[in-house]
């Protein structure tokens, strides 16, 4: 059967060019929630704001979700006690589903660089499967505020790209998904195209003010009206050998940047390390190339259930079940025509 | 930090990702406690307490840095016999003034000792019982882990973790930093927290050494800047104290009092520091004969700190009055209070990027609303100056570590918008202009001050040749002109001239060092050749301490600056802070005074005695040590002491400015709640560079109130629904966050609810988001040293609802404060206890008499 | 797709290239192919400090036509190693923002609104108030017969974002002046 | 309130949202959705509690009833087509030349709605800029593109035909009557695929209730397709020639009661939902109804002119408030969280449960 999914790689490679895919590791575990990330990446790309200007219930997150106009978001959520043991269980249960600890480097790495980094918390290379038969039982916090910055997750296989009618998606030759501004005409099929909600039509997006302040002198301009926006992945900044604006600015290194492969293995090391503390909430997200979008391009740790954050637990690209759907579209069509022909067997004109 | 210093919280990050604690302490829990190890709720406003506990901790079971403290510090300094003890006063030291509320500090002195170089009397075994370690040991000696808790509500378990964090943490081979911001700094005893924690880094031997200190987080690109080169009134540049009537009437008055020669360390060079300022202000007006133009100078007869300010705008006594990039209507304490203060101006200059509340309080303001003002009865003429903003400018910060970073102009200003700089420099030419045929000797400063910089095409004078100025230069002899390279070249003969003495060096060689740009990878972690760091380009104060007695580090893993043996000087990664070839093992010589007489261990170069003070004999108005007090309308009866407020707070006496009673004071129950005021992360200070951004605006649209699940459920607030908050002075309403953030603390036997509010909203229509003001409910309750609002700890009620609309609101407040019994003396009481009644008692009010808030004309 | 043409068209260049399926090269507009940062234009890049908090972190701004169009962290920075934080991150839009407010405005006594002034007027009348404030509350000596030199009618608050230089010619002016209620931020 | 004599000064409170009352804090439910959509109605009824404030996990696509109407006239103008060739066959003229008719301005209207729905209509032709089989919409638009010019073709010659030939063709005439044969059997046999490649343009999607349908959408729309065409032909053309439209739409019909109901029973129950609940499961409701109706009509009763006219109508009204009924539980069933995790979760503790345990987003090394 014809299969739709892209082969990791094989865009990048028809470039002709010796890039590499790029990606995110987002540790939401020092992330401090100053929504930096926010304004930069708004600022570079020049969005418009949300415009509601109203305190949404929802802690510290007046923006809600990511959007047209909002490419990097940061949620909030507080937990009591209960709720973090289910966090601290449901990840150890991740380790007890024997789930495969994805080439876990063997030799340890020195903690090289001036940055962040990881810490040195004994060695990676351990398998946690070991490891967790007798881990630390750390204190459990009677509260926790989680913090994370959300961002289109640049999937292996995207559902957004793929849907879209006009090639305004495309992968670029560094892996990542981008629309281009120039070429979509807002259909909106990537939006339900996407498994996590990211995508969206720019409909919207100024500057409210009071309204006896309505005002021209006030309104914005809102760029790319009408067509559909995402994280471009700073692809303007990555073309010229910078870093995305989110990761760039973020102060405590929350929002890591570079190869993706590297970025998996910082976040592999890191959740191995925080387990081996005993802190078994801690997960990854996106690093699987065999979860249902082949893996992510921005990989996260979490700490707690995907869904929790407001991410889906088990997302699968569309695409894949297509060649299914076509082939029933093709059933579809012979069926009515056989219908149809069966309309006038027999009737002839008298 | 994480809060609000959030690109330096990357290094705290990064040191925790090393492995070290971070502990938080905070009424709320904040972002910052989210990634911290530990997070300890407090009470508002007892933070002495706590840290007296941890100095007692530290003491009692012996954590403390015997060498360090014996040599470094005055601990080993026997204090005069007439000094008596909070512990002897029931919260009072010897010398209180019951009418000013102030101390006469005579008993605080060392005792003197003849034999001694340095004249002090002196027990190196600290067992003298009136030795400054043991004197501490009695005053704190109360502060139990007990009592700590029942005072501050802290659980003895956590206090116990913190103290052991501590003490552990701290030594040869490790050091403890601690941050602090306004949380320690708007209280009425905020000099006396930060005292605090200075005794307790002396004694764990944090101090001058690396990852060590106490780092003030402050909350503006350069109000450390605006402290070194003040526009404070108590104050010259370079912390030289500004005069005062009666005190200073002669320069060589001044030099004797401010700047005594005949004391150890920098400070005795004052002199030098004084004339080249007059120099550089008067220049060759300023001569030996004229006192160096010393006469020009105004006087000080008081406190004209902006409170003050403020009620003598009642008075109608100020005319004019200029808010350049601040915004008192929202971001003074008592709001209400400050824009009918502005009503009563003949005419304001308000200079802002946007038109902030301060320049439309006149037609949007809330008094507008509650009718106390209207409009067309204001006379107060209002000037709106655009101002330029940091990229449309050159100049300097300096930032929080006293890093002075200069700003490369990167556009010229739009429209009207001026830079402060030529603003002022145009005022000034033309007010020389319109006086220079004058023959009235005041105004003769005018006349004489220099005002000749040069100008660009623009108009703009050059920051440049001002940053020269302030760097100071030669007036006479081969290098006239020429940019000092220290402030060791500073004279005082009048051949040196220079605007602040501690910034001499920035301009050396007639390079702007502030401007130096050498990349941070490039050089080590000191990062000398980033920017310029007052003094002389030393990044870390005191570094002295950092090494031991025969000037070898501390250890391996802390050294900063040694004594090299074989060169015979001080080195290291960081500029030494200590006369470069003195030995270590120098000692006091005999009628010696200023740098010379400091000894190889007298690291704390700019006091008196080179030693760093756990007792401070001077320079505290409220007290050689730190003394727990209740904040002002506390709603716990002070634990420690029968006293129960500071006694020495300063008082601001006004029918708009009145307090709420105290403990379990009849009243009291009308205003039983704490609210804590605080900083966002998306917005700042009043709101003038936040809420007209956008982006900023967005993230935190509305102003919001903070409670914790069980104040929610007593006060039957809705999440997310709306909350009128009132004290005293007045009423706000704001949408209620419930969260388990807030927590309810037990002190003194009580639950007190602790509520917390941000304080960048304001009412007004022009910008993209506002709200009420809580500073609108602070009073003017000041700390005696600093004249700092208390903004931390105030009392409030709270309840669901939005609030009256109209003059309903002033009625409303008017009937909680009936309902409270509280009159404009409520809470004026300065002694709280019946000691010797017939002398102590004090029942009026201090200095500020009742100016009644006139409104409109 | 400016102008259509046929080796341009995307379903030719499928054809042509690896892909086939039109997910990548093939669909890449003349704009994204060659995509540059927008910064690159800029005139000129200038080394500049954030004007938010104390911590003084190093911002690079990007100016085009002497407008600012972008500003972002100086990672030459050893303080702030080229990281920002909403505020500053922020900050183009402190130049930027449509609500600033860029002339001069005036509220006469009992005015009901705003009017506009001109520099050199509004210049001049703050000048006379100047001196007439200074006249109206100087002060020679004191009640003890110190001298004092000083005027009362004028007072000041400042924020902190003021320069060191501005701050001292502001200090410099009022005291010559003989203005001692000078105050700013660092008291609040 | 102790101080209730100043309520009277006080605003009223603003109404709060039911679901704050009397909630526990730290469960409350979420205020609002992304980016320009916070008028949406919040999901009241559902207490979720591993969810970001309720707020939606999956959005929306920006389409409402203009697309629901593209699909429904796709439809017509598909079976229409078929319609039409068949009738050419047994030369039934007039049914020929309505049908005809009808897939020329079906399509137009169809293709206008689809226009009028983008954000930026008049990009509308870069939708022909790539050959894309990945994506539905763009298979269907070079569908609509090719059987729009087999349907133009045979709709232009009737037109002309009609006007005795007065349509300014010129020397075309000759080309244009030449491919009558080839376009009206392009148009029928694109119009096949017109009819039933939206069911993959839904179903290749993240919204539960559209991708859940996965196995029947498209076997449901061209049910709907034949029976909306069919009932066209019943509209307009005189029922001596509407015998073969009454066997399309009869068995139209049976083939959509059928599927609409197959449709939920193969998802999951709560991807279902939101075609059992609310508005589109009244609109089913009605849907069914008149299928019914109309059916029956069309097959017993349409020798009557008037209940021809009436059968057909109600034909085409159901399958207008079938796609209606799609399109808006498509979209309801985004606004919950719940129809996108429970789902999910479902499947992967399958997935588990069966032992395939390497295919979770979620992993720990």
């Amino acid at each position: 059967m014809v299969d739709f999914l892209e082969r990791p790689g094989e865009l990048m490679e028809a470039y002709g060019q010796d890039t590499e895919r790029k990606g995110f590791f987002t540790d939401t575990s020092i992330c401090i929630g100053c929504k930096a990330c926010e304004v930069a990446c708004k600022e570079w790309n020049q969005n418009p704001m949300k415009g509601d200007l109203e305190i949404l219930g929802s802690s510290y997150d007046n923006t809600g979700s990511l959007g047209a106009n909002t490419w990097r978001h940061v949620a909030f959520i507080e937990q009591g006690q209960e709720q973090i043991d289910k966090a601290r269980e449901s990840g150890a249960r991740l380790v007890g589903l024997g789930m495969p600890a994805f080439g876990a480097p063997e030799t340890r790495e020195p903690n090289t660089t001036e940055d962040l980094g990881m810490p040195e918390f004994g060695s990676p290379g351990v398998r946690i499967k070991n490891k967790v038969d007798n881990p630390p039982n750390p204190d459990t916090p009677e509260f926790r505020w989680l913090m994370s910055s959300d961002v289109c997750k640049h999937c292996t296989y995207a559902g957004c790209l793929d849907v879209c009618p006009t090639g305004a998606l495309y992968r670029t030759e560094y892996g990542t998904v981008v629309v281009q501004d120039d070429i979509c005409n807002g259909c909106g099929t990537c939006v339900a195209g996407c498994p996590f909600g990211v995508i969206e039509r720019r409909d919207t997006g100024t500057i409210h003010t009071k309204p006896d302040r309505v005002d021209s002198r006030y309104s914005m301009d809102v760029k790319h009206k009408g067509t559909a926006k995402k994280c471009t992945f700073c692809f303007d900044r990555m073309v010229d050998g910078q870093t995305p604006a989110c990761a760039q600015t973020c102060p405590t290194q929350s929002i890591q940047y570079g190869g993706r492969e590297e970025m998996v293995d910082n976040a592999k090391k890191r959740v191995t390390a925080m387990h081996e503390k005993g802190l078994t909430e801690a997960r990854l997200y996106g690093a699987n190339p065999n979860d249902g979008v082949g893996g992510i391009g921005s990989v996260f740790l979490l700490l707690d259930e995907p869904e929790v954050y407001g991410l889906p637990p088990d997302p699968q690209v569309p695409t894949k079940d297509l060649p299914k759907m076509y082939k029933k579209v093709g059933i579809a069509a012979a069926g009515m025509l056989a219908a149809a022909a069966t309309a006038f067997l027999g009737a002839r004109k008298k | 930090m994480a809060e609000a210093h959030p690109v330096g919280f990357q290094w705290v990050a990064e040191a925790k990702a090393r492995g070290a604690k971070l502990v938080h302490v905070d009424p709320r829990f904040t972002r910052t406690s989210a990634m911290a190890d530990k997070h300890v709720h407090i009470r508002a406003g007892t933070d002495i307490a706590l840290l007296g506990g941890l100095i007692r901790h530290v003491i009692e079971n012996d954590m403390w840095f015997k060498e360090y403290v014996t040599h470094y510090t005055n601990a080993a300094h026997l204090v005069d016999e007439g000094y008596q003890d909070t512990e002897d006063l029931d919260g009072l030291f010897s010398g209180f003034d019951k009418d000013t509320g102030g101390y006469d500090n005579a008993t605080w002195q060392y005792e003197k000792d003849p034999y001694e170089a340095d004249g002090i009397a002196k027990d190196m075994t600290l067992q003298h019982p009136r030795s400054v370690f043991q004197i501490l040991r009695r005053h704190y000696s109360r502060y139990t882990p007990e009592m700590v808790g029942n005072v501050t509500g802290i659980k003895t378990e956590d206090f116990l973790e913190l103290a052991e964090l501590i003490g552990k943490n701290s030594g040869r081979e490790r050091t403890t930093v601690m941050a602090y911001a306004l949380g320690w700094t708007q209280h009425s005893m905020g000099s006396q927290f930060i005292r605090t924690a200075a005794i307790l880094q002396l004694l764990l031997g944090n101090m001058g050494r690396p990852g060590g200190g106490i780092m003030a987080l402050r909350g503006h690109a350069t109000i450390q800047g605006s402290s070194d080169i003040p526009t404070l009134f108590n104050l010259l540049p370079g912390y030289l104290p500004f005069p005062v009537a009666g005190k200073h009437d002669t320069l060589r008055d001044y030099l004797d009092d401010a700047v005594p020669k005949d004391q150890k360390g920098f400070w005795s060079n004052g002199d030098a520091y004084m004339v080249s300022l007059l120099k550089a202000w008067f220049g060759d007006d300023a001569t030996e004969e004229n006192d160096f133009g010393y006469q020009y100078l105004p006087r000080l007869t008081g406190a004209h700190g902006t409170y003050q300010t403020l009620m003598r705008m009642f008075d109608k006594s100020v005319d004019g009055y200029f808010v350049l990039g601040q915004n008192p209507a929202v971001g003074s304490a008592n709001g209400r209070m400050q824009r009918l203060g502005m009503s009563n101006l003949k005419w304001m200059v308000v200079r802002d990027f946007q038109l902030i509340e301060t320049a439309t309080w006149w037609k949007e303001g809330p008094e507008i609303a509650t009718g106390e003002l209207k409009t067309e009865d204001i006379a107060t003429e209002v000037f709106f100056m655009p101002a330029a903003n940091h990229t449309e400018k050159a100049g300097t910060f300096t930032q929080t570590q006293r890093l002075v970073q200069w700003r490369h102009q990167a556009i010229t200003p739009p429209g009207d918008a001026r830079s402060e700089l030529e603003f002022f420099y145009d005022l000034g030419v033309r007010l020389k202009e319109k006086l220079k045929d004058s023959t009235d000797p005041r105004d003769k400063p005018l006349q004489a001050m220099t005002w000749d910089y040069p100008v660009d095409e623009h108009g703009e004078p050059s920051a440049e040749a001002v940053l020269k100025e302030i760097n100071g230069y030669y007036t006479t002899g081969p290098n006239a002109g020429k940019p000092v390279d220290n402030f060791n070249q500073y004279k005082a003969d009048g051949s040196t001239a220079g605007g602040c003495w501690i910034y001499a060096g920035v301009y050396a060689g007639g390079i702007n060092h502030a401007a130096n740009r050498v990349p941070g990878k490039d050089q080590d972690e000191m990062a000398h050749q980033w920017a310029w760091a007052w003094p002389a380009n030393r990044r870390i104060l005191y570094n002295r301490a950092s090494a031991d007695l025969d000037g070898n580090p501390w250890s391996e893993r802390k050294k900063l600056v040694w004594w090299d043996e074989e060169q015979e000087v001080w080195t290291g990664k960081d500029v030494p802070d200590f006369p470069i070839k003195r030995p270590p093992s120098t000692k006091t010589a005999h009628d010696t005074h200023g740098p010379d007489a400091l000894a190889g261990d007298d690291p704390f170069i700019m006091q008196s005695d080179g030693k760093g003070w756990l007792f401070a004999p001077k320079g505290m108005n409220d007290g050689p040590m730190p003394t727990h007090f209740e904040p002002a309308e506390s709603p716990v009866t002070n634990p420690l002491y029968p006293q129960q407020e500071s006694p020495s707070r300063v008082l601001i006496t006004s029918r708009g400015n009145q307090l709420a009673p105290a403990g379990d004071q009849p009243g009291a129950e009308v205003f039983p709640h704490v609210f804590t005021t605080y900083r966002l992360t998306e917005h700042q200070t009043a709101g003038g560079m936040s809420r007209f951004l956008p982006y900023l605006s967005e993230l935190q649209p509305e102003m919001f109130v903070e409670v914790s699940q069980e104040l929610a459920a007593e006060a039957g607030l809705e999440p997310y629904g709306w909350a009128t908050i009132a004290s005293p002075r007045g009423a706000i309403e704001a949408k209620v966050l419930v969260t388990q953030r807030m927590q309810p603390v037990v002190a003194g036997g009580k639950t007190v609810h602790q509520i917390g509010m941000p304080f960048h909203f304001g009412v007004g229509n022009q910008a993209l988001v506002t709200g009420d003001s809580v500073n609108d409910l602070l009073g003017m309750t000041l700390d005696p040293n600093v004249y700092i609002q208390s903004a931390k700890a105030v009392a409030c009620t709270i309840m669901p609802g939005r609030r009256p609309r109209g003059p309903a609101l002033v009625k409303f407040v008017e009937d909680l404060r009936e309902q409270a019994g509280i009159t404009v003396l409520t809470g004026h009481r300065r002694l709280t206890f019946e000691r010797d009644a017939e002398t102590m008692e004090v029942s009026d009010p201090p200095t500020l008499t009742d100016p009644e808030p006139h409104t409109g004309e | 797709m400016a102008r259509f043409s046929v080796l341009g068209w995307p379903v030719f260049r499928q054809a042509k290239s690896k892909d086939k399926l039109g997910r990548g090269p093939a669909v890449e507009s003349p704009k994204y192919a060659n995509m540059r940062p927008r910064t690159e234009d800029a005139d000129k890049v200038v080394q500049s400090v954030c004007p938010y908090c104390a911590v003084g972190c190093g911002q690079r701004i990007y100016v085009k036509d002497d407008e600012v169009i972008h500003i972002e962290g100086d990672p030459d920075s050893p303080i702030s190693r080229g990281r920002l934080c909403p505020k500053g991150a922020a900050s183009e839009q402190l130049v930027n923002t449509p609500v600033r407010q860029k002339t001069i405005l005036y509220r006469r006594p009992y005015g009901t609104d705003w009017e506009e002034l001109d520099l050199e007027t509004a210049m001049e009348m703050i000048t006379e108030r100047f001196l007439e404030a200074r006249r109206n509350h100087w002060e020679d000596f004191d009640e003890h017969g110190s001298p004092v030199n000083r005027t009362m009618g004028i007072a000041s608050l400042g924020g902190a974002t003021i320069d060191n230089e501005e701050n001292y010619l502001i200090k410099k002016l009022f005291s010559a002046a003989g203005a001692v209620q000078i105050e700013n931020q660092a008291r609040i | 309130m102790t101080l209730s004599e100043f309520d009277a000064y006080r605003p009223e409170n603003e109404p709060r949202r039911k679901r704050r009352r009397n909630r526990p804090p730290g469960k409350r439910r979420g205020g609002g959705n992304g980016d320009g959509a916070r008028e949406m109605p919040m999901v009241e009824d559902v207490e979720f509690a591993d969810s970001y404030y309720g707020r939606p996990i999956v959005k929306a696509p920006p389409w409402d009833d203009k697309i629901s109407a593209y699909l429904f006239l796709g439809g017509v103008a598909g079976g229409s087509a078929m319609l039409a060739v068949g009738a050419d066959r047994i030369g039934f003229d007039k049914l020929r030349r309505n049908t005809r008719l009808t897939a020329l301005g079906a399509t137009i209207g169809g293709t206008v709605f689809l226009i009028l729905d983008l954000g930026r209509p008049e990009r509308f032709h870069h939708m022909l800029r790539t050959f894309k089989p990945a994506s539905p919409m763009n298979m269907g638009t070079w569908i609509l593109s090719s059987f729009g010019m087999g349907a133009g073709v045979v709709a232009a010659i009737e037109v002309d035909q009609l006007t005795g030939q007065k349509i300014p063709l010129g020397v075309l005439r000759k080309v244009v009557y030449a491919f009558e044969k080839p376009a009206a059997l392009l148009a029928a046999v694109m119009g096949a695929p017109l009819a039933s490649y939206t069911g993959a343009l839904l179903a290749d999607t993240s919204v539960p209730t559209w991708n859940g349908g996965k196995d029947n959408l498209s076997y449901l729309f061209v049910s709907s397709a034949a029976m909306a065409s069919s009932g066209f032909a019943l509209i307009t053309t005189p029922t001596s020639q509407t015998r073969p439209a009454r066997t399309f739409a009869t068995l139209g019909a049976v083939a959509e009661l059928f599927f609409s109901e197959k449709l939920t029973a193969d998802m999951h129950p709560v991807e279902a939902e939101p075609l059992q609940t609310g508005r589109p499961a009244r609109k089913l409701r009605w849907a069914q109804a008149l299928t019914i109706a109309g059916g029956v009509g069309a097959a017993l009763l349409s020798r009557n002119r008037i209940a021809a006219i009436a059968s057909g109508t109600a034909l085409a009204t159901a399958s207008m408030l079938t796609r209606s009924a799609i399109m808006e539980a498509g979209i309801n069933s985004t606004k919950d969280p719940r129809h996108v995790v429970e789902p999910q979760r479902d499947r992967l503790a399958a997935r588990r449960a069966k032992g395939i345990v390497d295919d979770s987003i979620t992993t720990v090394g």
